[in-house]
């Protein structure tokens, strides 16, 4: 299987902030959803991706070429869009359409229309008239109208009401329709990345945590709900992540679940009431705040 | 109705217009009011050329830019701002560029050639005998007007982009009344600022006169593509225009034959010639709707030559007129001789050495579709 | 369509970018100065030096908000990443921007300077005038390079308003210093164009000095690691 | 999330929107339709064909599968999902089988009448 995006012991560090360590594999085809908090390293992460940064150490493969050498051969299959990315005020969504049409042969003009009917743009309204939810599906409507095989969105839903942020999932949404192309995309709601996601990678303190697929992922959390009298051996468990007690009800939460965690605790005195799949928000929040802890 | 096909009335203007630039020229050599100025002029003048000359003067310049304004609009709605100013690159600045040279050389040479041969040499020619001048100042001559079409052409890319629609909505709103009874006073400070008659703009930079005063004629024309069905609006008032016009002509000649350098004069002088631009201008432009628009064979090929004719005309016209400066005849007949041995050598050359070459398609377009200097329709294919 | 590594075709559709966005207050330069010229053409005397004037005025106008429209601003309005999302090296942008840069003053600038040299020429002026007049327009072309470098370089507003104002500032300096040069001082006022050595001198030091500060610029962009470094 | 795929496609099944024998949506084409991510799908899809929903051909996509009496294998998955998630319970109560199947048979008596009951019983025994 080919890949999209080949990270390889990736290191990048300026100002305060460090990115270390990054290995990251996205398989062609594939959705993933970058999860991290502010400051966790995903923008970073983004512009290496994109030869806007050349990293302290580390390989990088985008599309099969190596960045940040191969960013023009990359940077044409290749549709970003960002937070922080504007387009110019003075000029009409039209002439941006023009603009990039202009560059790439594999611009589609009806799927162009089509999402500019579905986004409820006007393609000659100035760009500086627009508002934060139009400049994104702007922004996405000139990454998608070309086909790009690979998709890296940096927080495209950050600031939309919920029917924007709709009708953005469902127009990257039909990106998973074909096998070829690949997304990946950073949030910090979890539920975005949670519903179209295939992989999940966490990134904290510019350090991968975890990077899975996501049904494993989420197959390996469990909330487990149990009575009884508390042992420090309980919190010694290793799949242990979180404990928290409220008189004699127990509220635990572990990751690499497996069947016999719950013999295990059962042993240990606790009577189990409940064993519980926890969604992303919880797991993200529950992880970001173990790692705080230590 | 008239987007994919030749505005005859217009074309055929243009060529009229043009050819009475060739008459007009023709005829300052027997002008007392321009005696001083002009290289050829002749012992025997009339006070009859003035009168009619100069009433020419008054609209046939205004006619042209009207019409050219027209033609750049409609370039404009055809193939974009950008197309228009390629294509005016094409047929207004190369013919510029390869005419200037040859027709200031040429009159040059004709002016030292004469001054050395003419025995009655006009004042001018004298000056330039006897003061040896290295050379005259630098003028685009009788080119002027294409330094002027280029500004203009340059003018509409600058209001395009800067989106200037106030300039355009105005132009649109104007109704008949207000265009013959107010525009004239608009324009009047302009020519004031000049002599009377004006003279031809055609140093090397623009005059802000000129500017106002042929751009308004250019946009007028701009707007009327706009508007086609403005013109007709004025048929009721042909004759009276006309007449009016013939009326303040006579009184503009009188007040020039009797005012002392009076400021309050010149300023009348200017309002007089800014009404009769104006009138003659709509008169012309609604007589040749109501009796020129259909493809007259003989107009039509006048039409097709008259751009090459107006570029080469006037050092051909010198060089006739060096000629009779030195013969014993009445001013009509060496004007006549001027005009008709200008035109048949200027339409000659353009039938045997112009209209089927490169040149030819410069300055009229891709043959087969021959389309005047100001209009071609590549984008149209039969 | 490439040489020597760069994309001819994207540097070329970036420029025509750079154009189209700094186009509406070109519009609005071109008129300013075709207004200008014709002031300058009407021959009053109040009128020609009101009409060159403004020339001057528009073109060092002109220079400044290029810079700030097509430089400075990419940063400020966040559009740089978008630019570099394109298949664009850092580099390619970079020399699209410094020929659009260029590219942008040279058209007003040659106006004036052709205006002029037609005005000195073509009119009464004492020929003597277009040496000095020459070294003049050279010195506010070579302070636009300058700063264009500093402002591509730099990419920051305060920077570019300062570079700016201490060239502009230098301007009438280099004024008094040319008119005091020995062959200008003698012939500015005669018809002779006199290309002396020491006017000679000046010109190849100012033709070096915009040389040298396109030159640093490039090997400080060259290595430049990261575009987007800050965030 | 794939429970929710799945209960989709059993619905549309049930309701004769997909027939026995029909091909269904592949999975890439069903997860842009409805905005699910395609390893939730495919997730979704393996659970279904392991309860003999739809059948999955390689190369060839899934179809609904053949089986006459669809609806009632449905129900009796439900059944037997039912039945897991009690038996799970009772493993957290620590329950022994005897009380399990006591518990069963009160259930079932106060659920479907003691007449009914008793001739079920007397059928069995």
């Amino acid at each position: 299987m080919t890949t999209a995006i080949t990270l390889a012991g990736v290191r990048k560090e300026y100002g305060g902030f460090a990115l270390q360590d990054i290995d990251l594999e996205l398989p062609a085809g594939q959705v993933m959803g970058l999860v991290g908090v502010n400051g966790a390293g995903k923008s970073t992460i983004f512009r290496i991706l994109m030869g806007l940064i050349k990293p302290d150490g580390g390989q990088v493969e985008v599309c099969g070429y190596r960045m940040p050498q191969g960013q023009v051969a990359a940077k044409r299959e290749i549709g970003y869009a960002s937070d922080d990315m504007r387009l110019y005020k003075g000029k009409s969504l039209r002439w941006h359409m023009d603009l990039v049409r202009s560059v790439y042969l594999d611009w589609n003009e009806p799927y162009a229309a089509q999402l500019l009917k579905r986004f409820d743009l006007r393609a000659d309204q100035a760009m500086g008239g627009l508002s934060h939810g139009q400049r994104v599906k702007a922004l996405l409507l000139l990454s998608l109208a070309r086909h790009p095989k690979l998709l890296l969105l940096d927080e495209p839903t950050t600031g939309l009401d919920p029917v924007a942020r709709g009708e953005v999932l469902e127009a990257i949404a039909e990106v998973l329709g074909d096998e070829n192309r690949s997304v990946l995309f950073s949030s910090h709601n979890t539920r975005d990345v949670e519903q179209i996601s295939d992989y999940i990678a966490f990134l904290h303190r510019g350090r991968l945590v975890a990077v899975k697929d996501k049904e494993s992922f989420l197959e390996s959390w469990r909330r487990i709900l149990c009575q009884g009298e508390w042992r420090d051996e309980i919190a010694a468990v290793p799949e242990m992540v979180s404990v928290r007690r409220n008189g004699s009800v127990i509220e635990l939460k572990v990751r690499s679940f497996h069947p016999g965690l719950t013999a295990r605790l059962q042993q240990l005195g606790l009577a189990i009431s409940a064993v519980d799949r926890m969604d992303l928000e919880d797991i993200f929040v529950t992880s970001i705040a173990a790692g705080e802890r230590q | 109705m008239i987007e994919n096909d030749r505005v005859h009335y217009l074309d055929n203007l243009r060529a009229l217009a043009l050819l009475a630039g060739v008459l007009f020229h023709a005829a300052l050599a027997y002008s007392p009011l321009m005696h001083n100025f002009w290289l050829t002029a002749d012992r025997d003048k009339s006070v009859w050329v003035d009168v009619a000359a100069w009433f020419l003067h008054l609209f046939r310049m205004p006619l042209f830019f009207a019409i050219a304004g027209f033609f750049a609009a409609r370039l404009v709605n055809q193939r974009g701002v950008g197309g228009m100013l390629n294509n005016r690159m094409a047929r207004v600045l190369l013919p510029l560029v390869l005419f200037w040279p040859l027709v200031t050389a040429a009159i040059g040479w004709l002016a030292k050639r004469a001054a050395s041969t003419v025995r009655n040499a006009p004042p001018l020619l004298e000056l330039l005998r006897q003061n040896d001048l290295p050379s005259l100042p630098l003028s685009l001559a009788h080119l002027w007007f294409l330094g002027y079409l280029l500004l203009f052409y340059l003018l509409i890319w600058i209001a395009a982009t800067a989106e200037w629609r106030v300039a355009a909505s105005w132009t649109l709103a104007a109704t008949p009344a207000r265009l013959l009874g107010l525009a004239p006073l608009l324009l009047a400070p302009a020519l004031a600022s000049v002599s009377a008659p004006t003279p031809a703009p055609e140093g090397p930079l623009p005059q802000l006169w000129a500017v106002v005063f042929y751009g308004v004629f250019f946009f007028f024309g701009y707007a009327l593509h706009w508007r086609p069905l403005l013109l007709s609006q004025f048929r009721p008032l042909s004759a009276a225009l006309g007449i009016a016009s013939l009326a303040a002509h006579t009184a503009f000649l009188w007040l020039l034959k009797v005012q002392s350098r009076h400021t309050g004069a010149h300023l009348l002088e200017a309002v007089l010639q800014a009404y009769v631009s104006v009138w003659m201008t709509v008169w012309c432009l609604q007589a040749g709707q109501a009796w020129l628009n259909a493809r007259l064979g003989w107009l039509r090929y006048l039409s097709d030559g008259s751009y090459w004719t107006y570029l080469v005309h006037l050092p051909v016209v010198f060089a006739i007129q060096f000629q009779l400066l030195d013969w014993d005849a009445g001013w009509p007949i060496k004007w006549a001789i001027s005009v008709l041995v200008t035109l048949t050598a200027c339409l000659a050359s353009y039938h045997f050495a112009v209209r089927g070459t490169a040149l030819g398609r410069v300055l009229n377009g891709r043959p087969g579709r021959r389309e005047g200097m100001a209009v071609t329709s590549q984008g149209r294919r039969s | 369509m490439t040489f020597a590594g760069h994309d001819l075709q994207m540097i070329r559709l970036l420029v025509v970018k750079d154009w189209q966005v700094y186009q509406k207050q070109l519009a609005g330069y071109l008129a300013g100065l075709l207004l200008a010229l014709s002031l300058i053409g009407t021959g009053r005397t109040w009128s020609f030096n009101a009409g060159g004037l403004l020339l001057l005025v528009l073109l060092v106008s002109t220079g400044f908000f290029a810079i700030g429209h097509i430089v400075v601003n990419e940063r400020k309005e966040s559009t740089l990443p978008f630019v570099m999302s394109l298949p664009v090296t850092a580099l390619d942008v970079f020399i699209a921007k410094l020929i659009a840069g260029l590219l942008i003053y040279l058209v007003p600038f040659l106006v004036v300077l052709s205006t002029t040299i037609l005005l000195v020429l073509a009119t009464s002026l004492p020929d003597g005038l277009l040496v000095y007049a020459m070294l003049v327009y050279f010195f506010m072309f070579l302070s636009y390079c300058v700063a264009l470098c500093v402002a591509i370089a730099v990419e920051s507003e305060g920077w570019n308003i300062f570079i700016q104002m201490a060239l502009m500032t230098m301007l009438s300096p280099f004024m008094i210093w040319a008119g005091s040069l020995q062959s200008i001082a003698t012939n500015v006022r005669t018809n002779h164009i006199v290309w002396s050595p020491e006017v000679l001198s000046v010109f190849g030091g100012e033709v070096l000095v915009t040389a040298l500060a396109l030159a640093v610029t490039c090997w400080f962009h060259t290595r430049k690691a990261s575009v987007l470094q800050s965030s | 999330m794939y429970g929710q795929i799945v209960e989709q496609v059993t619905a549309k099944i049930l309701a004769g929107d997909w027939l026995p024998g029909q091909a269904i949506p592949s999975i890439r084409q069903l997860a842009a339709g409805s905005k699910v991510s395609v390893i939730t799908v495919k997730r979704a899809y393996l659970e279904l064909e392991r309860a003999g929903i739809i059948v999955t051909r390689p190369g060839k996509g899934s179809i609904v599968a053949e089986s006459s009496d669809l609806p009632r294998q449905l129900a009796l998955k439900d059944f037997h999902a039912g039945l897991s998630a009690m038996l799970e319970a009772a493993d957290r109560l620590q329950m022994d089988p005897a009380s399990v199947f006591q518990e069963v048979e009160k259930e079932l008596l106060s659920h479907r009448g003691a007449g009914l009951a008793a001739e079920e019983r007397g059928k069995t025994a």
